[in-house]
């Protein structure tokens, strides 16, 4: 049976690298496993905040990149609600569409996942 | 804690060689597993952790070298190093092929270290009992 | 008189923190990088940046901001000419 | 059962604050590298950490210790081999 | 804010320009400083700083390519790229001499950076009115 | 007049590398500057603590030359007291000639510098 793969993304984007070469990683293994799930918490959740524009600070903008998720049948996009809600984020501010969890319930997808990488 | 099963372990290997001790933990982690009789199915160098296949890294003489640490235990237990190409490339690590197609004048990979595409991370990850990050 | 710059989430790790308790009386804090989240995240530190805001000695980089689509909440929006006239404002810079 | 590992310091990064709000009833969590400094000094996670070690939930790398010059106030000292062991008996691992 | 005075900057350069945006923070500030009419004396890299001076460096297409970007703003406007020797070697980033001396079979030193000891940041310290760290 | 050069050591040893670097940086400025203070604060205290044994982990271990600042007649070693505190360790564990200040006093020095430089 397929792994579930889990990617748990929690660095805030453009100050470093993590955000966008996580999202390259996610697009490249949706490609071999259908398995995936992709966990936005901290920080993290500032990569999905609508309304980037990288490119004045000479950073790529990868946010376009984010709508391929759904092209690619990423389905699995979990987004903690708390912390959205420490950084008065809305759900309707993010870009792509999520499911938002507590921290107990992402604590029970965390589990059921075979192999976890966190950027 | 003791496991008379051998377990399969891939490594991701994220961290700057050169800055962070993470590489170092990697290593130290991989050499105790295959002493204790497990295997490796391979190390997958991302981010700054590609910084580890430049064959021109030269630490002073009381200094680790970690490229040719894990170089050594890869040709002992026969396992490969991947080094992914697009993280690579960003961190100007190249072998002669991307060298002569990027037409730059030399190139730096290190043996036995081989660029690989991230489906390289997709078959280690299936093909592993453990999958451990540093 | 100090340019204390931070560069990483008041979320993420304690530079703004440490940096706080080490701000002077007339010292400037100049938030660039992941550092612009602490002008608009609530956080803890707030009271301390809203008072510096109110001594016009918080600074906010408008690059950094725009690039993360972010607003603010407390702090003065500046460009890179006015970060270089700060720096030459202040007699060092300490960058956290 | 996930085996968290932190790798830096808890005064320095918010990385143990919040592997720990994310630590599930079973989890188990692992010291390596400045992460270590969590057993050593004196922090506010310390009566979590405590109650984790009451329950053979928390573990530091000996060599990261010893490097360091530290010693512990909380938490079962291991060696590489454990920390393998630790992998095993671990569904999976995830790195703070 | 504004200031009549021709200022003398030096910058302190230590992240790698892959990894953290502090190393793009220092060109836009670099430049703001030159275009305001200020001087710059010089720009040290220093840490994983100095793997802005690999001439290996290839980002994708829709990319910025920090390397350039510094070269050609130091070629304008004259002044040093400075690249902490012992730095370097830990990160693999050498010239053709150093290449010669360790007997490694390339070099990877872009122009117009240069390898320098820490004597060269004393003395841009010490010929600066100014000096900024990224 | 020689600038006053100020290096902030504030992070904790072996993790990354910038403790050490910080410390080649240090040895290397005294013999150009006679006027270099050094301030150890924060996780940074943890630099001096003795007993490092920094080859278990492949790090190189950088203690003796911390030894060699006072050769090269670097005087002004300033630690935060506060960050000892918080972090249990006493003065007798550090392994140089430290002068102990609190942070209204650091800051007091840290205004006289006429360059900074932090690691």
């Amino acid at each position: 049976m397929e792994k579930k793969i889990g990617i748990v993304n929690r660095r805030a984007p453009h100050g470093t690298t993590h955000a966008r070469e996580a999202l390259d990683l996610s697009l490249a293994l949706s490609a071999f496993n259908e398995s995936l799930s992709l966990f936005f918490m901290g920080d993290g959740v500032y990569q999905l905040l609508a309304k980037h524009q990288a490119d004045v600070i000479l950073q790529k903008d990868f946010q376009p990149m984010l709508q391929m998720l759904e092209l690619y049948d990423v389905e699995q996009i979990y987004v903690c609600q708390r912390s959205l809600s420490v950084r008065n984020i809305s759900v309707e501010q993010l870009v792509i569409k999520t499911t938002l969890l507590s921290t107990d319930e992402i604590n029970l997808h965390l589990a059921k996942q075979d192999q976890l990488m966190s950027f | 804690m003791s496991d008379h099963q051998v377990t399969k372990f891939t490594l991701l290997v994220t961290g700057n060689p050169a800055s962070h001790q993470s590489a170092s933990n990697a290593y130290q982690f991989c050499s105790a597993a295959l002493k204790a009789g497990h295997k490796v199915s391979g190390v997958f160098f991302y981010l700054d952790g590609v910084l580890t296949a430049s064959n021109l890294i030269s630490p002073a003489t009381d200094e680790v070298n970690l490229p040719d640490l894990w170089a050594n235990l890869a040709k002992e237990y026969q396992f490969p190093l991947e080094v992914c190409v697009s993280a690579s490339l960003r961190r100007g690590i190249v072998n002669q092929q991307e060298a002569e197609q990027l037409a730059l004048s030399n190139y730096n990979l290190k043996s036995p270290f081989v660029l690989s595409g991230l489906g390289q991370l997709a078959e280690l990850s299936a093909s592993c009992d453990r999958l451990v990050q540093f | 008189m100090i340019l204390h710059t931070v560069n990483s989430s008041p979320l993420s790790t304690f530079s703004l923190h440490d940096c706080l308790k080490q701000l002077d009386d007339n010292d400037i804090l100049l938030l660039i990088s992941d550092g612009v989240i602490a002008a608009s995240a609530t956080i803890e530190q707030q009271p301390t940046l809203l008072k510096l805001h109110e001594s016009q000695r918080l600074f906010v980089l408008r690059d950094d901001l725009v690039a993360r689509g972010l607003d603010v909440k407390v702090g003065e929006i500046i460009d890179y000419p006015a970060f270089v006239d700060l720096t030459i404002q202040c007699k060092s810079q300490l960058a956290w």
